[in-house]
């Protein structure tokens, strides 16, 4: 089996929702921020100003590629601090309005995680089911609403199975009711078209490195009069509402980042959707006992996900990687848990499936060749994982 | 992530499979958990001549079965209780410590294997006696 | 007047306090990880594990620059976050136990504003009065200790006047009531041994960016057995304590700088302090009426901080910009704020002489050149600008 | 961060220094908040024949004196009443948002010194009269 992979040059890296690689042009523009132009943008000197407009710039493409006006866009250290700040920062704000918050069962866990903080501050969290596509049904939301109501927070795709929320819908729901509309977009930019005023969106979050740009680095779009706390508190970066010397490199690299990703948006979307598409379809044409987790269509065009019943997904990975392939069981972040995804889970699959499954997320580097070879060496793993399984009917 | 040893175990498992009409089977886990071992055992004399494992789980797992049924193949059923779940896990070269409750599901697998024998072992002999 | 600019090739920079430029050894170090070794650390393939490798080298390499163990350090977005989640995090664990915090007046706006949101949320803090010199007197901290006191915070070096607080001799009370230390060590890296241990530290927030590394990556030290909450919910990264995907980039790049910098500390404090007290007696004796802020000897080796009566530290800034010298009148992050620096005033300097106060930070490319111009031009800037002064006497 | 006609008034500041003997005298500002600016003025049958200017605080509450006083030159005292701190903002290209209290006070400084004057003068008149 291992013959396979010699034969092979590179390693086939399909876990782009984990991580991206940093683009050639990205690392170009960080560059010269780091020993040359490494001035503080607070200060008052002119290596200082040099800074901010470089900074104002990066903010103002980060701004253009959702719809925002650029004094909109906060920069964050990631998605992670991103989802923290807007969920805990109008709960902080509006305490004195109301106590409820809404929002769904498959959110990431920096949402999911903020929103447990809060309720051991008392206050209240609904978190909304979904359907075994993974969508959150709008009217649903809707029905949620109580007076109490001071936050909505919903994801615009999922990082694990891809499924694409209907935002602009709770968008138009959360403005009906005046309630401030939060939506982690941290998978969705670069990936769908993304415009705040037309999906009514009050506070996104997005993270750099998942489009192709570094790590340590993310934003918060936050629309003018949205009452917010602070989360991060010192000086008066960020005007005033987040403090912390500004990581200019890093917000350079955003930028250009986010300014590529749109632009490139509709041809990467073309391509990735057919590798997607021959995954799924030769997956579960080869292998028997198969299900596609997620939406059939409403699904982000790198996103594929498939659960394999009677082995367990730690062992698929092992395996594949073994073989060169690099790709992921539900989110990275809780590889380390021995708990099946809650996202998995929300969506109906008992739990010894929700362990089976594997997520492949297609990027800018993957060809038709290394769909190619997914598809030649993972029949043979999952035959082998199962001949293993005490689960398997077929002795 | 995992030794040499472990990964030596999930990639070339030792024993895997399901002895037929096997003298002792024991069956742990839980799909939540995502962990299910199957241990299967021929014992001859009170000695285990074979033993197989069939799991459901992580490589950790996979490569603690493995080597839990190699630690017992060949000795008496009391030698057999006495491997630990520790010496599955030093005998892998160490295990990380969230997968420490794999070599935990193995010791359990071989005891409840081993006490299926006994109870059936000890019914035959009743029945013989 | 700007004639002096014309013979010289570069601008001084006098502000290493606020920002340093990354050293090049420190930018080779990450450049790998942005393209090739890009591998997000949660995952479980090769790359993956790659990247826990070298982020986990990086830990060690700050836990050895201050004494700690490896798994007592955790990354972080900056010096802000490490002191917010201290001071934030230590105060939620322990709310059953006290609601009393022991801070200074001094301290940088990360741990002073997270303290005022402490305040609001009905926490009682203690600010510790300074002397003339901003030194904290232990006994002042001990005095303030109550039955209810959870968390004493002092710094260990300032940032805008440089003096160096008895951090051994508090941590020392600290330990005798059993109360948790914290200390913002961001200014105190590479300039003054730091030893967690021998300091009786349970807590230390350090910055990338301070000690010729990133900026936008810091860490927090945290004792084991210290009972303190999360700050970032999401992820189990950073043994479950700090969500969000590792700046593995950054975390190299803080553990090189810190690595260089804690090797190269003596021979760079001899250096610097010849400069800086050839700066603080030549400023002293050639420009009168002029006070130095700050401890005379106990003070970091690259401070020097002068209060000229009269004028206006701003427009001190702007003329000596013009002239290419980079300086700061306090703190960068409150350079837009028009109140005086709460660190002058508290070690009790009018408002119009703490409004009038120079702060010159040296680094490692400076040269006693440097000196001289600085020497050169700063009489005639200060003189230009008091002849323009109301204040001054000599109409 | 300053537009290019500020750092020019503050870097070549017009007017600056004192009047002697000054027909209107107004010290505005407060060195809690670091600005400090007295404005000394020459009024000749009610038309401002000369301004000066004394200022403690930062480069745009300079160049706003110096501006405030160049546009004052010449005027009547009606119509450097009329002078706004948007007019002095203004004829600066703009200032950042936290320094136009800068332009205030030269507003200020401009009507404290006329109101001097103004009272002084009115009381001469009184005692002619
Ligand atoms: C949907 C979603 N939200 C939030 C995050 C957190 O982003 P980061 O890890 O950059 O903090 C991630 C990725 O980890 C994500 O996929
Ligand atoms: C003493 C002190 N603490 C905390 C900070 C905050 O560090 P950072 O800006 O890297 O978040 C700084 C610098 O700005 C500082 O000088």
């Amino acid at each position: 089996m291992n013959a396979a992979i010699r034969g092979r040059s590179r390693p086939v890296y399909m876990d782009h929702a984990a991580t991206t690689p940093v683009r050639p042009e990205v690392v170009e523009a960080m560059l010269p921020c780091f020993s040359e132009r490494y001035g503080n943008p607070s200060s008052v000197y002119a290596l200082a100003r040099e800074a901010q407009v470089t900074l104002e710039k990066a903010r103002g493409q980060v701004a253009e590629a959702i719809g925002a006006a650029t004094e909109e866009i906060y920069f964050t250290s990631g998605g992670t601090e991103a989802d923290n700040w807007a969920i805990k920062g109008v709960a902080a704000a509006n305490r004195k309005k109301g106590d409820h918050i809404i929002t769904s069962a498959i959110e990431h866990h920096a949402v999911l995680h903020s929103c447990r903080t809060l309720e051991k501050q008392g206050y209240r969290v609904t978190y909304l089911p979904v359907d075994e596509f993974g969508r959150v049904e709008p009217a649903a939301v809707e029905e949620a609403i109580t007076d109490a109501t001071i936050l909505i927070s919903v994801m615009a795709a999922n990082n694990e199975i891809g499924t694409i929320q209907p935002i602009a819908a709770i968008g138009e729901i959360a403005r009906d009711h005046g309630i401030p509309f939060h939506t982690d977009a941290v998978q969705a930019i670069g990936a769908i078209p993304i415009d705040v005023d037309s999906m009514g969106v009050d506070l996104l979050a997005l993270s750099g490195h998942k489009f192709y740009g570094p790590k340590g680095i993310g934003a918060l779009y936050i629309r003018k009069k949205t009452r917010i706390g602070t989360f991060m508190d010192g000086g008066a970066q960020e005007r005033g509402r987040r403090a912390g010397t500004e990581n200019v490199p890093g917000a350079v690299g955003l930028g250009k980042a986010i300014e590529l990703a749109v632009a490139e948006m509709p041809e990467n979307v073309t391509r990735l959707t057919a590798m997607r598409d021959r995954l799924i379809r030769e997956i579960l044409e080869t292998i028997p006992d198969t299900r596609l987790n997620g939406h059939p269509t409403e699904r982000l065009a790198n996103n594929v996900n498939v659960a394999f019943r009677y082995i367990e997904g730690e062992s698929i990975l092992l395996m594949l990687d073994t073989l060169g392939v690099a790709a992921s069981t539900g989110s990275a972040c809780t590889s380390a848990s021995l708990e099946p995804s809650h996202v998995l889970t929300a969506c109906g699959l008992p739990p010894e499936q929700a362990h089976g499954s594997l997520r492949l997320t297609l990027g800018s580097q993957n060809t038709d060749e290394d769909v190619d070879y997914v598809l030649s060496v993972l029949p043979r793993v999952v035959e082998r994982l199962r001949k293993m399984s005490p689960l398997n009917p077929e002795r | 992530m995992y030794s040499e040893r472990v990964m030596d175990h999930f990639m070339n498992p030792r024993n895997m499979g399901e002895i037929p009409d096997a003298d002792g089977v024991g069956e742990v886990g839980n799909p939540a958990c995502g962990d299910i071992m199957r241990i299967t055992l021929r014992i001859e004399e009170d000695r285990i001549v074979d033993a197989k494992f069939k799991t459901f789980g992580c490589a950790a797992a996979i490569a603690s079965s493995s080597m839990a049924t190699e630690l017992i193949r060949g000795k008496t059923v009391d030698e057999a209780l006495a491997v630990t779940n520790r010496a599955v896990a030093e005998a892998l070269e160490g295990l990380p410590p969230q997968k420490l409750h794999c070599s935990v599901l193995a010791e359990e697998g071989i005891h409840k294997a081993i006490d299926d024998y006994r109870s059936r072992h000890g019914a035959r002999e009743a029945n013989g006696g």
